[in-house]
């Protein structure tokens, strides 16, 4: 941890205020979510991290798709993280945004969920433990550190993409484009 | 005050819903005129990948119906698939099921004083509670191997016997809760503004209750002395010693408190299970999982989860998967008729904490 | 003349340290209390470097104008407030200045709100103005109750009028006032159990909603002005401020904790037990203590 | 055993009033009723006035093979304890039953579930909407003859990852 | 109410402040990653798999709910019967640790670990091959290289197993049905069969213990479809069953009783529990069936005007007439013997395989079309020369007919086995000693001193009498089945292992006194051939009145010309040389079974005589 490095701060100020200082969405997406309280509170303290839950996604930069994704969440999920501001991370937990997990055949749930949004790191497990999940902050700020966690430019360069894939599986979105001009690029 | 009607969504993505669940609220000024319950956020379809699963792959998919309190889910699975088939349980399964379903209410309940505390934006008992609930999982995951979804009660009696050790820890975890509970009393269940800010609120009356299908802390909170734990012993239950505490006002107040009073049964519950359990085995085997075949027939049984009546309808017609199957969740009569009719005229700041009260587990309401 | 330009700089800088640092040291006792460590007490400012450096999305001129004006509004109270014999306004306006500043915060939030088309914001600030409506009846008695026992309402000069050990908690109308004053300061502050404007529970923040990056820095350096401000006024009216700064903070700090002991034990007021309680105790202790501040004169 | 002849009694009083009915108890505290389609809101009040206060749940069962849809109205009794069960099979093709709101209330929440996943209508609720599912296209889910891998493959699998996408 | 809640009906305004006390309380928080909390000693997380151990059976991959699990072809992993080279591939984006696939995991090489931290950008390393410690050093690091900050599927903990199976929950039945046998006391009294062959009971609750690995059906020579004909008798349909063996093997009657079942050897079951009893279970849709004919419904194939002969009626012949019957050809059996079998009707003593069983099958065979011609010898009823003459084809299915003898002093005054087994079952009878020493090691041996302790029992009813076996080779070494030696123990054979025998002594009068044996040192060489080496100064007399040797056969081949003999090829180790069909150096002439093989079994048999079948159609079709 470079916390506490005072020339570090000075130097990158930005990276090191993202990195320090992680506001999570309080979105219940799916069963990951039961870990979630755990680790923010007493035992497990989440706050020595700087990690802390935002109440709106105005406010949040850290996106915890918490499990399984309905295709009703998805809708939800799709306007929160728009909302977010940039940059912001997200992170999968558990199997099921990865490949489906124990719904890889149910109907109404995504199977990958980076194919609707970009998704930085995932977490193993069914689901993952407090410990996975202190290990993903710090995977995180080390890849904030290096640059590597780019995932809402991967969404600005790609939106197109996303957005034919969000409404392939949602039908048409009663919400405009988010980077409207990424979406004219190829229709011109 | 402002007379405009507003609309208003209450989740999915609000730090005061505990669960991926959704409300929409039709406001004017600070009180609720119209209240929809807008479900579904985490529907799976269980009912139907069940049955495309064989008997034995079902069980660790049903405890995933309700992440809070996954423990009955696989109880009332085994129950209905050992009265299906005919298998008996060994009575030591029986005691161990009977911890683990009083060790998982216990987890739940806590988790839940954390998301009443967090409603009324008490942040200082949701700390404790979430903290002590760590404790419960550690023991759940000592004896099952892991932490949130214990794949454990399966048909035939228990996955594992006793790990060694297992009763000591448990008795000294549970001393300590108990020692926290008191605590928890002067902080919260005493606190002069936790009692006006739920007292009164939301009053529900014995009749309707019982006419919209409300069970557990809903229904007992307005002076119906019903749990199935007394009604139906299943599990150890008929040779334990313990009351149902009973409530008469039916309002916001009497619910959480008796989810308080639970807790005090549950530990009570706990010791007398490691007192009179016998040795013997815990698990009758049941067929090799690609060749079982449970009897045609159908059953409806049913269980208290931490939230109330959990029935469970399944039925098999002789084949290695179930024909269909459909689990009567607790929650589903309180999330959505009961907490619409509460909503109604509710202030908004009560909205969070009504729900909280009505012990909506969202994904069990989808399923 | 010299002097008074670097306080006027210094005082605003002084008080977002120390209110910062309130925030800080609020959250590490706050864990505390919660049976866990919590952040490091400098995570206040390390939250506010992000959000600096976030992107942040205007919602229109109005928006803009709603953060700058409470933010300024906030600034100027600070320059009325003694603060360890540092005053940079102290001769000119005093109370009724600080009494009729106050009121711009919630009008910058009102402001800025309206522009952001999301229900939770226009019932946010409605709570706000309700709520300040509860709390402007007790704070105005204290205020009054203070001006008559001290016939000035220069703050100078009531500090002044405290020196040694003359505080004015000592006095018995003022204790009263200082009761209500201490009761009323977490509505002042916007905190539990007062809380009702923000409410994340609720309405998910509120007025803030809409806030992020920028703004939302903007809005937490005026949450930890107000704190300073809240606090700082209660010192000087009550505990008869102080000649040098450390002293003051210390004072400031006392205040501080045990405030923060009642923020950690109570949830949150429902908006009329909150106004019903406001007009009930700090009210009546506040026009006792006027009462009694105008029979003992 | 007083409750014993309780399931007794209750069966030869539903067996006297009601024709076409089959009534048994396969275990203790459990009642079967079986009746036609067009009883049934006669007997579930009938049951009513007999300490069965609360509907628990409704189930449905798509016998695709016979052509019908079973439906289970789930009633308990807190007095004795019993659990009945009310069935009744409706035509598959063409699935209209009446509504059991008049008589419970609750069954708004169930009917619109069964509604939803299996295309029952229930004439009388005024609120079949949607209660899971999101802009639901395909043949309701639980019927027998939705497929949900051959589903799932159609739809979710056949989208493109963002490799795949630029690697053309 | 309960008397431990405190609950004060309306609250207070000042107890809440007692929570002030945790203030100086020290914080019960976890500081991870600085204090670490170990899973507990159960904890499922990543899968660890045993290569050595596991078998490549799949039973994970089936019983996974989620398909995380696929098996994974690997190049370095020899395949051999009962060991595919396929290993679990785990896809952690869709395992949810439940565990089932540990608990039916047979052998118990499939474990979890109680490592659990994989954290990754992309999603490709979420799937992996299961190993553990021993196969992959690289990835498995010791406890006190292990790094919490780099800890990934592919920076484990080695020896840090989490939740690992136990036999007492498995998913699987380890212990099998035991079959009823009559006892040894009973038994060794008469030829009455010795299994007495499952109820249906016992046979649906046997069968529902296969797991449907397939692992037995590629140990199995012929291939049979053993999968599909134990799901058939666990559903209770034995005539489906029934139906599934025919397509591979003819003689479920005879095979149900005496097959070697290299096919148990290689059940996964087996591993730690009981195999399935494959062969008792075929035994039982066999028998259970009374009438093929109406039941099965096989009828042959569309005339084809073919002839073929088919030279011995054993295993290989009658299933060789059997598939060739079934493809339309007209098919004729010579045999020796006045009945079908082979060396079946003669080897196997009665209370193995009754003669009524090896009927059943042959008669089977007849019903569809099959001409047998008993008790007619090759070279003296009908010419060899004639044969290839008259049909089209010709198969050899003569088997090992003559015994060995040891050629040690005096051997001409001991018995053969054959010439002992035959006599006794289906001949005259034969007067048995009181003092039997058999020689030998093999199956044959102890169906010898089996057969002569019951003969003893039968002809000197209360007397003493001894059966004793001389073997070459050591207990471990020994050739006959472990089941078939417990046997032979309980039944009072003695045993003399490691013993190999010098000289029979003779009386006067010519009678045998008994046998003069060595101790042996070794049985085979470097090589691995058999090359005897003796102790000569360690020597031991056994008593005894009658020797049989039962130390091998060979095959006769007299019956064939020797101008032909002579293009007859061999292969090195004295066998008849076939090609991929079965045809021999001789063109139209074809062979299987012992003459082919060195397994010198039933199963083996059918499987060459399928291949010749095979063979002999393509031949015949082609012209």
């Amino acid at each position: 941890m470079d916390r506490g490095k005072i020339s570090k701060w000075l130097k990158y100020p930005e990276k090191m205020g993202h990195k320090y200082s992680l506001w999570a969405i309080y979105f219940a997406t799916g069963c990951g979510i039961m870990e979630i309280p755990p680790v923010l509170t007493s035992r497990w303290d989440a706050e020595r991290f700087g990690v802390l839950p935002a109440a709106t996604p105005r406010q949040a930069n850290l996106f915890l798709i918490t499990g399984y994704v309905s295709v009703k969440t998805l809708r939800p999920i799709v306007r929160t993280y728009e909302l977010m501001r940039e940059p912001k991370y997200t992170v999968g937990f558990g199997s099921c945004p990865i490949n489906g997990g124990m719904y890889w055949d149910s109907y109404n749930t995504i199977k990958r969920v980076d194919k609707y949004i970009p998704i930085d790191g995932w977490i193993a497990g069914c689901m993952p433990r407090p410990e996975s999940i202190f290990i993903a902050v710090t995977k995180l700020w080390m890849m904030i550190d290096k640059g590597a966690a780019t995932g809402y430019i991967r969404y600005r360069e790609n939106y197109r993409y996303y957005r034919e894939n969000q409404e392939r599986i949602l039908g048409k979105l009663d919400w405009p484009p988010l980077y409207p001009e990424k979406m004219g690029e190829d229709n011109g | 005050m402002d007379e405009r009607e507003l609309e208003l969504f209450f989740g999915p993505q609000h730090m005061g819903m505990v669960g991926n669940f959704s409300i929409t609220l039709k406001v004017r000024g600070d009180r609720v005129v119209e209240a929809r319950a807008n479900p579904g956020y985490l529907h799976r379809g269980f009912a139907k990948m069940m049955e495309y699963r064989v008997w034995i792959q079902n069980f660790p998919l049903v405890c995933r119906i309700n992440v809070m309190d996954p423990d009955p889910y696989e109880l009332i699975y085994a129950m209905g698939v050992e009265e299906l088939a005919g298998i008996e349980v060994p009575e030591r399964a029986k005691y161990i099921r009977t911890i683990v379903m009083e060790l998982s209410r216990l987890a739940s309940h806590l988790a839940w004083i954390w998301a009443y505390g967090n409603a009324l934006g008490f942040d200082t008992i949701g700390q404790w509670s979430m903290g002590d609930r760590d404790y419960i999982i550690d023991l759940l995951e000592f004896l099952t191997g892991g932490r949130i979804y214990h794949i454990y009660i399966w048909p035939g009696g228990v996955r594992r016997d006793l790990p060694d050790g297992f009763e000591e820890k448990t008795l000294k975890i549970l001393d300590t809760l108990e020692g926290h509970l008191p605590e928890y009393d002067d902080v919260f269940f005493n606190n002069r503004l936790f009692v006006t800010r739920a007292r009164g609120v939301a009053k529900i009356t014995k009749e309707e209750a019982i006419e919209l299908g409300a069970t557990g802390q809903v229904l007992r909170a307005t002076g119906v002395k019903m749990d199935i734990r007394k009604l139906e012993p299943y599990a150890a239950y008929p040779y334990l010693d313990f009351e149902i505490p009973v409530r008469e006002d039916g309002d916001s107040y009497s619910r959480m408190m008796l989810i308080r009073e639970e807790m005090d049964q549950s530990i009570s519950i706990i010791r007398q299970c490691f007192k009179k359990m016998p040795k013997g085995p815990v698990y009758h085997r049941v067929p090799n999982p690609f060749k079982w075949k449970v009897p045609k027939g159908e059953t409806y049984v049913r269980m208290e989860s931490a939230r109330g009546e959990l029935g469970l309808y399944m039925v098999s017609t002789g084949e290695d998967k179930p024909y269909r199957v459909h689990f009567r969740p607790p929650s589903l009569p309180h999330g959505i008729l009961i907490l619409e009719k509460l909503l109604k005229g509710a202030s908004i700041a009560d909205v969070g904490h009504i729900m909280m009260s009505l012990y909506i587990a969202a994904p069990e309401v989808d399923r | 003349m010299v002097i008074k330009i670097v306080e006027m700089i210094v005082s605003p800088i002084l008080a977002f340290v120390i209110g910062v640092f309130f925030l800080g040291l609020s959250r590490k006792i706050m864990a505390r209390i919660h049976r866990r460590y919590g952040p490091p007490i400098t995570q206040p400012i390390i939250d506010m470097i992000k959000l600096f450096y976030q992107k942040s999305v205007s919602h229109g001129i109005l928006f803009d104008l709603g953060v700058v004006l409470s933010l300024t509004g906030s600034v100027v109270v600070i320059l009325f407030i003694p603060f360890g014999g540092m005053c940079p306004l102290s001769g000119s306006g005093g109370l009724l200045a600080i009494l009729y500043l106050m009121l711009l915060a919630p009008l910058g939030m009102a402001l800025s709100g309206g522009e952001g088309a999301n229900p939770n914001i226009s019932i946010g600030i409605s709570r706000k103005f309700i709520l300040s409506l509860g709390y402007e009846v007790p704070f105005l008695f204290v205020i009054l109750a203070i001006m008559t026992h001290y016939k000035t309402i220069s703050i100078v000069e009531i500090v002044r009028a405290q020196q040694g050990l003359h505080w004015s908690i000592f006095s018995l109308p003022l204790l009263l006032s200082a009761i209500a004053y201490f009761i009323i300061l977490p509505a002042i502050l916007g905190i539990r159990p007062f809380d009702i404007v923000s409410a994340p529970q609720e309405i998910a923040s509120g007025p803030m909603v809409e806030y992020g990056g920028k703004y939302l820095a903007f809005a937490s350096i005026d949450h930890a002005l107000h704190l300073f401000i809240g606090i700082a006024l209660f010192v000087d009216l009550f505990l008869g401020g102080a000649r040098e700064p450390i002293t003051f903070f210390i004072k400031m700090l006392v205040v501080f904790i045990i405030g923060l002991f009642i923020n950690a034990v109570f949830p949150r007021f429902r908006i009329e037990q909150a106004i019903k309680f406001l007009w009930k105790w700090p009210t009546f202790f506040a026009f006792l203590g006027l009462i009694v501040a105008l029979v003992v004169r | 055993m007083k409750i014993m002849d309780r399931e007794e009694n209750l069966r030869e009083e539903i067996l006297s009033v009601f024709k076409n009915t089959e009534v048994s108890s396969p275990k203790r505290k459990r009642l079967t009723v079986i009746t036609e389609k067009a009883l049934i809101s006669e007997v579930m009040k009938f049951l009513k006035d007999r300490g069965f206060k609360q509907l628990c749940a409704i189930s449905c069962i798509d016998w695709i093979e016979e052509k019908e849809f079973e439906l289970i109205y789930h009633l308990s009794s807190f007095e004795s304890g019993i659990h009945a069960m009310v069935k009744t099979k409706i035509d598959r093709e063409n699935p209209v039953m009446k509504s059991m709101i008049p008589v419970f209330t609750n069954a708004q929440t169930y009917e619109r579930e069964i509604w939803e996943m299996f295309g029952v209508q229930f004439e009388g609720n005024p609120r079949l909407i949607p209660l899971f599912l999101d802009r639901w296209r395909d043949i309701p889910p639980f019927r027998k003859d939705f497929d949900i891998r051959e589903y799932v493959k159609r739809t979710f699998d056949v989208i493109p990852s963002l490799e795949e996408k630029q690697n053309g | 109410m309960s008397g431990k809640s405190t609950i004060k009906k309306n609250g207070s305004i000042f107890s809440p402040f007692k929570a002030l006390k945790f203030l100086f309380k020290k914080p019960h928080t976890l500081r991870f990653p600085f204090e670490q909390k170990e899973a507990s000693p159960r904890w499922r997380g990543f899968h660890l798999n045993d290569w050595d151990k596991c078998t490549g059976c799949g039973n994970c991959a089936d019983i996974c709910p989620n398909k995380a699990i696929t098996m994974v072809k690997v190049p370095e992993i020899e395949a051999k019967p009962g060991r595919k080279n396929e290993r679990p591939q785990i896809d952690y984006g869709r395992c949810c640790y439940c565990g089932l696939c540990v608990d039916i995991c047979p052998t118990g090489s499939l474990r979890l670990a109680r490592d659990y931290i994989h954290i990754d950008h992309g999603t490709k390393s979420f799937t992996l091959l299961a190993k553990d410690e021993k196969t992959d050093k690289e990835h498995f690091v010791s406890k006190e290289n292990y790094s919490l900050f780099n800890a990934s599927l592919a920076h484990r903990m080695s020896n840090n197993e989490g939740f690992v199976s136990d036999l007492e929950y498995s998913l699987f039945e380890p212990e099998r049905v035991p079959m009823p046998q009559v006892p040894a006391e009973e038994r060794k009294l008469s030829f009455i069969e010795q299994v007495i062959g499952y109820s249906r009971e016992e046979a649906k609750k046997e069968a529902s213990r296969c797991l449907e690995c397939g692992l037995c059906e590629e140990a199995c020579p012929a291939h049979l479809k053993i999968s599909d004909y134990i799901r058939a008798i666990y559903e209770d349909k034995p005539v489906d069953a029934l139906k599934k063996i025919y397509e591979d093997n003819p003689i479920p009657s005879i095979c149900g009783r005496i097959c070697m079942k290299p096919c148990e050897d290689v059940c996964s079951i087996g591993v730690r529990g009981e195999p399935l009893a494959i062969r008792w279970l075929k035994r039982y849709a066999a028998d259970v069936v009374e009438d093929y004919v109406s039941a099965l419904n096989i009828k042959p194939g569309k005339p084809t005007g073919k002839r073929v002969a088919v030279i011995g009626a054993g295993p290989a012949g009658l299933s060789v007439a059997y598939f060739l019957r079934l493809k339309g050809h007209d098919v004729t059996v010579f045999d020796s013997l006045p009945g079908g079998g082979g060396m079946m009707r003669i080897g196997p003593p009665p209370y193995r395989l009754p003669v009524e069983s090896i009927d059943k099958d042959v008669n089977y065979i007849a019903s569809l079309g099959v001409e047998f011609r008993f008790n007619t010898t090759i070279g003296k009823d009908v010419l060899f020369e004639d044969l290839l003459r008259d049909y089209d084809a010709v198969f050899l299915g003569i088997g090992t007919t003559v015994s060995r003898s040891t050629r040690v002093k005096n051997a001409d005054k001991a018995m053969l086995a054959l010439d002992f087994l035959k006599n006794n079952k289906i001949g005259k009878g034969v007067k048995i000693g009181r003092e039997v020493i058999v020689i030998g090691g093999g199956n044959v041996a102890m169906d010898v001193a089996r057969e002569s302790i019951r003969l003893q029992h039968i002809q000197y009813p209360g007397e003493k009498t001894v059966t004793k076996t001389v073997s070459l080779e050591d207990w471990d070494e020994m050739p006959a089945t472990k089941e078939e030696i417990e046997e032979a123990k309980e039944e009072g054979v003695v045993f003399n292992p490691a013993w190999g025998p010098k000289e029979i002594r003779i009386d006067e009068e010519g009678n045998i006194k008994g046998l003069q044996c060595v101790k042996v040192k070794s049985v085979f060489d470097e090589q691995g051939r058999f090359h005897p080496t003796f102790y000569e100064d360690k020597e031991m007399f056994l008593e005894g009145d009658m020797v049989i040797e039962a130390i091998g056969q060979a095959p006769d081949f007299s019956f064939i010309p020797d101008e032909m003999m002579k293009k007859l090829e061999f292969t090195p180790r004295r066998k008849v040389k076939v090609d991929e069909n079965g045809q021999t150096s001789i063109p139209k002439v074809f062979a299987g079974g012992d003459i082919v093989n060195l397994n010198l079994n039933a199963i083996t048999a059918i499987a060459d005589a399928k291949v010749a079948a095979e063979g002999i159609d393509k031949l015949l079709s082609s012209k």
